[in-house]
């Protein structure tokens, strides 16, 4: 027990030995990456299937606050990569782990963080193996910034992706939308809300393998991140060059989640989720991968919410509850709280 | 969500989509020849795009989008104003989020925040209040914005402060009224409405009395209505009646909120804190009289017009309408936001040229986000 | 404009400065009530009230609620029973 | 052209239009990564040689300045990244690229920042496959930080690390010391200290090419980073359990370097690099491994400096030009300018 | 480096090294019975180490590691005010790096800084009043830390502060001087010295003089050196040489830098803005009489001490050394840095106990960064 | 204590304020020449003085410089000749 310190100062990003004593007790002493050198040594045999190709990603985290119900910064950095090679068909295998430490962050709130990572990685099946940290002054970043990296490998004929999407294929998303971005808004604690909302965040690489073997020919899945699910749709509709219908009825969301949009005048399509998928399957294989879906833990709230179509090609259009219609766009910016 | 969803029921809006058909035909209102139907509020804007109101009526009945949002509205001058305000050291500058993106004549507050100033968005005066009690080294400014909805809400803020003593905190003032800038839309000689649906909740606070002179005087109904699809729809019904029946009236859709009278306690605090100024500017609509809201002197401590030195209680710049820009004419009925040159070329909801496009309860950019005219467009 | 929405008072949190939270759908806020204050702010929890930028401004008028929910519930049956008479009508004519 | 902003605001990290122009405009029009999806799809043809291993590494970047003599923020991440891979053996073959953007950050300063990029990777041999940008808010980072991973293939048989290090090893550096260090501490401007000297930044993957080539039992090679050459050689010195003996005449380096380090009380031994490494090789081919280094731009002012002894082991220990023999320590911290 | 590569000189080295050798043999110098050479100054240790000159001197020389290094012999009280000062809101705390990591009490100014207090290094106090012209509206108070050296900077610094009007500068006054601690080594009855290593740049200020009363009233030989390796040997070998011919007197080896008298502008600057406390305290020395410095009344507007209300201004907390700590041993003499019990246990540059473990000039430091003593400890 | 090292005065920047560019092996840094400041401060430049932090605080004595590199290089030589003279007899007697 080198690290006697309560927090975090700029002596433990100074390459030197609190630097080394850092790193080694609250990072590669949880994480157990391979090998004491700079770079992990992969076996390459999972990736010497003639065919197999390796999927790459990568993401930085920057959320405010770093812990917020359900989940923390450094959950969602695992899920998150992990999602993204996901989503494009590939078996995560590997992850990487850069940390950008604010002088001042506790040192208790990075070994949780750490913990939480370890934990999710564990049961999301794939390796932390190799990391970084920066430390930089106060004021240089908020608390922690994570970015993690990760190397999966595509099964030999696996092709996934947006532009393989046609007019009639059916649209699903794995649970109620909203919960994540709903949960930060409240948990960044300047609107003054409160409510019992807890972040979506998971790691959906097991559901994807799952939902993959019962719907084979499936197109495309994204993730609900950023944007929510209008960007992802949006983004397939305009890459497969169809457009994609979806009905307002059949889109899953939470009372509080709808509360909070309401009170803010914001629009649940467009909240960030962490553990939410779209996947588009050809109209044949949707009940099979809805059915997979809702085995899963994390799909259990799944639901058919539209499909792709010939007409309006590049545009998403809702069919209303209240029996109009209108198009979802993607979004200017962000969306901002709204008084009017 | 209780009074709220109920409000939504599809099979409610059949029965009255249907009446509407009927209506607007006993009264011979067709595709050329429709009866024109200000909503004026844009929340109700919002609403009919948001569910596809303006498809699923009958082809008789258009709505003409108004003048009622205070983003749209806010001249390009007074978002400089409000820069020069928040790029002043120390300050910081509080604002709903609406504004934001607003464009003055060099850039938008989000624009100047990116350039360094300290501009925060708040959901209430609540919030700037209690960031300048936090601060007590640092000017927090409140941008005070919208129609008497929300002028209690910064009276009523400005009071507080002025009760706990607070020296750091002020508004910046641009609250507006609605039944001015109606007047001189009734005043157009080319205006051609035939009725009105009125903002609920700017008469929750002022009551449906306000607007007797639209009937009065121009002879034109007017129904004070709710935000919900079926209130909406009433709303346009209960119109179409009155022109059926050759009445005009200043009806209540909108009771379950709306006292005949207002809200007591939010017009008093107005009545304290704010006094008329002799004329504001309104974007696409020019200087309208006594349409404007400012500071009285007695809490002349709390206005940040005085306290800066600018706006009204500065050198005002005139800045001129945007060269192309059709906004006057959309928001007086003579022009389809489609119609305008702009639309979609020049401006867009990323880039926006005129007024409408501003905020997502403009005509304009309500037409290009949920109205399928931007595929034409684009 | 003036995006306001309906909100249950549940509970009074500052009566000196007239502050109470209300609730929506489960997401709570504290709010001013100053504008609808009328006798003890007790008498406020339960009632709903329109919530604006942190404020209640109106309270709701149930009865006239329900008078409109009646109005349209109305309308809409009378439709129903106009579309199932047309559908009616259609079937007889062999359509 | 839809980008016509100046600078970043917080609608360019929203996942909206924003965010897709700034992203197509400034990144993935010059990074041409392959494909539409969010990871890269890449041919693992390059890993299937049978014991061969895949290397995998990451890095944050947060210097001050962003620009500064003989580089930028890009131009480190990539050599960083590429020089983690080739000190151990590796042949780099992908980079991922993920942006910290604070908002107000001019966005032709990050065009610069990814047209070094894009050119270095070029340079190195290396393809920015994948990315991810994220928008701050003012005081959310320092202007922007580069996370870069990089993934490269291990030859089969090729095993090196600091564990295999063996007194009598001799160890070579590819040329002048500190002068990264000195150009940021200078470039910062707080010290109100000029010189001319310029970042020593530089992609080494293809310098560890040849020199693995022309000494093929070379043991281990770090790069000389935070904490510099003292940092290494005593992590080197503790993972092989032996001694490293340096001669401080051997050391080369730049007289404004030391002049800075005078002025300031600093020890160049610490002074950080980003385009320096350290190699140990076995004293039959110390010659020409030295040769090839010298033989190639980046090392046309190696030298050896010392070598693996079985003496004090897990220390370094420096012959001073003066004919005195001193350890040479980790640091605790960051070195820190110092008046006495 | 011109005035000083020339003066690291191996062969120059040999030859002095040779005739230390010889004289410490004439006296019977032996590594049992040794000469001792208190080096006062900090940065004659850091010297001694850095070129190994402890192992390549004849081993009848011993160098005692004296008091000098402002920044060891900084009392923790005195840290644990610098960040009571560092923590009031507006704030500006600036300081030499070297007192970063000097633990207080409960934190150092690193972990201060950590904690959220805006501390910031600089390299000269011209660049805190810099900091000052720039931030009008914040406080910039810089931490006055060194011996006569380091004295002049300061006074320059706040008479032109005054000179300029400047109201938001000031100086944490902390600097002490060379000839009072060596009075109270002296005055040790354990004291075992047998001659000084005078600090070059101390006398470059106050010339040669003040140390008059070493050779006169004590008998013992000092001789000022400049701080380059050969200069150091030279300067043992006069010292030896003094020895041996029984002389008694203080010499300049560093004339090169050292007027005899020192540097007038220096000293009345000095003279006009410091005047001496009655007493401060030194980490392991304890309280010594005359030896701090404080801000004359007239410049009381640049005391931070006064300004605060912190320090000998204000409540001075007494603080009880740390248990175990020899620091006070090994700068008077008797014991060597790897004889204290707590020598790479309780104390590392990590996580200094003692003031010669806190920066690199302290002798314990120095043993363990390059003596090799840390092996044995580990 | 003190860390102070030679810098040569190449320019004058700002007469008022006494202030000066100082050169140490190719770095510049501004400094103050109150201390070693008598006459025009143009009479400065090109000569050298012990810096510290950020003060010229000494001009430097070349002469004395020079005297005390003499007596070093006399040390030196004198101890050379010796340990070639050692050297010898030891060659001499088949070491
Ligand atoms: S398209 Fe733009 S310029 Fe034209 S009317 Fe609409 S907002 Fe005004
Ligand atoms: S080891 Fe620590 S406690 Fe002991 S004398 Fe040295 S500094 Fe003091
Ligand atoms: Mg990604
Ligand atoms: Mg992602
Ligand atoms: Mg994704
Ligand atoms: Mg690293
Ligand atoms: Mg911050
Ligand atoms: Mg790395
Ligand atoms: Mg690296
Ligand atoms: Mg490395
Ligand atoms: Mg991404
Ligand atoms: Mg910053």
């Amino acid at each position: 027990m080198a690290l006697r310190d309560e927090r975090v100062t700029l002596a433990h990003g100074g390459g030197g030995k609190a630097m080394r004593d850092l790193i080694e007790e609250v990072f590669t002493s949880v994480f157990n990456p391979p090998g004491m050198e700079d770079q992990a040594r992969l076996s390459a045999a999972a990736l010497a299937e003639p065919g197999a190709r390796l999927a790459f990603t990568t993401d930085s985290f920057v959320v405010t606050p770093l812990e917020f119900p359900g989940g923390d910064i450094g959950k969602i950095a695992v899920c998150g990569t992990v999602n993204d090679l996901a989503v494009g068909g590939a078996r995560p295998l590997w992850l990487s782990a850069a940390f950008i430490i604010e002088e001042g962050t506790e040192i208790a709130l990075l070994r949780r963080i750490v913990a939480t990572m370890a934990r999710e990685a564990e049961a999301a099946g794939v390796r932390i193996v190799t990391g970084d940290t920066k430390v930089v002054g106060r004021g240089g970043c908020d608390g922690v910034f994570v970015t993690t990296s990760g190397v999966g490998v595509i099964a030999p004929g696996r092709d996934m992706g947006a532009a393989r999407v046609r007019p009639g294929d059916v649209a699903i998303v794995n649970g109620v939308l909203g919960d994540h971005g709903a949960t930060i808004l409240v948990a960044r604690g300047d609107l003054a809300l409160s409510s019992e909302i807890e972040s979506d965040c998971a790691s959906l690489g097991h559901l994807m393998g799952a939902v993959i073997e019962a719907a084979p020919d499936a197109r495309a899945a994204r993730d609900l991140t950023r944007g929510g699910l209008a960007s992802a749709l949006n983004e397939i509709a305009q890459e497969a060059g169809c457009g994609v219908a979806i009905a307002e009825d059949a889109l899953p969301l939470r009372p509080e989640v709808v509360g909070t949009c309401e009170i803010l005048g914001l629009d649940p399509l467009y909240l960030a989720n962490e553990g939410r998928i779209v996947i588009f399957v050809p109209e044949a294989q949707a009940e099979a991968a809805l059915a997979a879906m809702k085995a899963h833990p994390e799909g259990a709230g799944a639901a058919i919410i539209g499909k792709a179509v010939a007409e309006h090609p590049g545009q998403v259009r809702m069919k209303t509850a209240f029996g109009g219609s209108r198009i979802v766009d993607m979004l200017v910016g962000e969306q901002l709280p709204r008084i009017c | 969500m209780k009074f709220a969803s109920e409000f939504r029921d599809p099979k409610a809006a059949k029965g009255l989509l249907a009446e509407i058909a009927r209506v607007a035909g006993q009264i011979g209102a067709t595709r050329e020849k429709p009866v024109h139907i200000m909503e004026i509020c844009g929340g109700h804007t919002h609403s009919i795009f948001r569910y596809g109101l303006d498809k699923l009526i009958h082809e008789g009945v258009e709505f003409i989008h108004g003048p009622g949002c205070p983003v749209c509205v806010l001249p390009r001058a007074r978002v400089d104003e409000c820069i020069q305000i928040a790029e002043k050291p120390g300050v910081i500058f509080t604002t709903f989020g609406d504004a934001m993106r607003v464009p003055g004549t060099k850039k938008s507050l989000l624009q100047a925040k990116a350039d360094g100033a300290d501009i925060r968005m708040v959901y209430s005066p609540l919030d700037a209040l209690e960031l300048a009690r936090r601060n007590p080294t640092r000017e927090v400014v409140f941008f005070g914005l919208g129609f008497e909805t929300t002028t209690p809400s910064t009276a009523l803020a400005i009071q507080q402060a002025a009760r706990e003593g607070l020296t750091n905190f002020s508004v910046f003032c641009n609250h507006i009224t609605v039944p001015e800038p109606i007047k001189a839309l009734l005043d157009d000689p080319h205006m051609c409405l035939d009725g009105f649906i009125g903002p609920g909740h700017v008469s929750m606070v002022i009551g449906i009395h306000p607007y007797d002179f639209i009937a009065r005087d121009y002879g034109k109904p007017l129904v004070v209505a709710g935000f919900e699809p079926t209130d909406l729809l009433q709303s346009v019904l209960m119109v179409l009646t009155q022109v059926a029946e050759g009445r005009a009236e200043i009806e209540n859709q909108y009771a379950r909120v709306v006292p005949e009278h207002g809200n007591k306690v939010s017009l008093a605090a107005i009545a304290d804190v704010y006094e008329r100024r002799p004329s504001f500017e309104w974007r696409g609509l020019g200087e309208i009289d006594a349409s404007g809201l400012r500071i009285r002197p007695h809490y002349a401590a709390f206005d940040a017009e005085e306290k800066f030195g600018v706006g009204y209680a500065g050198m005002r710049t005139e800045v001129e309408e945007v060269e192309g820009c059709a906004c006057g004419a959309v928001m007086t009925g003579r022009m389809k936001p489609v119609q305008c040159p702009q639309f979609g070329k020049g401006c867009t909801p990323e880039m926006p040229l005129g007024a409408l496009m501003v905020s997502s309860e403009g005509a304009c950019a309500a037409y290009w986000q949920y109205g399928g005219a931007r595929a034409a467009a684009e | 404009m003036c995006l306001g929405i309906p909100g249950q008072i549940v509970a009074i949190t500052d009566e000196a400065r007239l502050m109470a939270m209300a609730q929506v759908s489960g997401v709570r806020r504290e709010v001013n009530v100053a504008c609808v204050a009328e006798g003890p702010l007790e008498g406020l929890i339960g009632q709903w009230a329109l919530i604006h930028v942190g404020f209640a401004m109106s309270l709701i008028d149930e009865d006239e609620a329900a008078k409109t929910l009646e109005t349209l519930r109305d309308l809409g049956e009378a439709q129903e029973t106009l579309e199932q008479m047309a559908a009616g009508d259609a079937a007889l004519a062999g359509e």
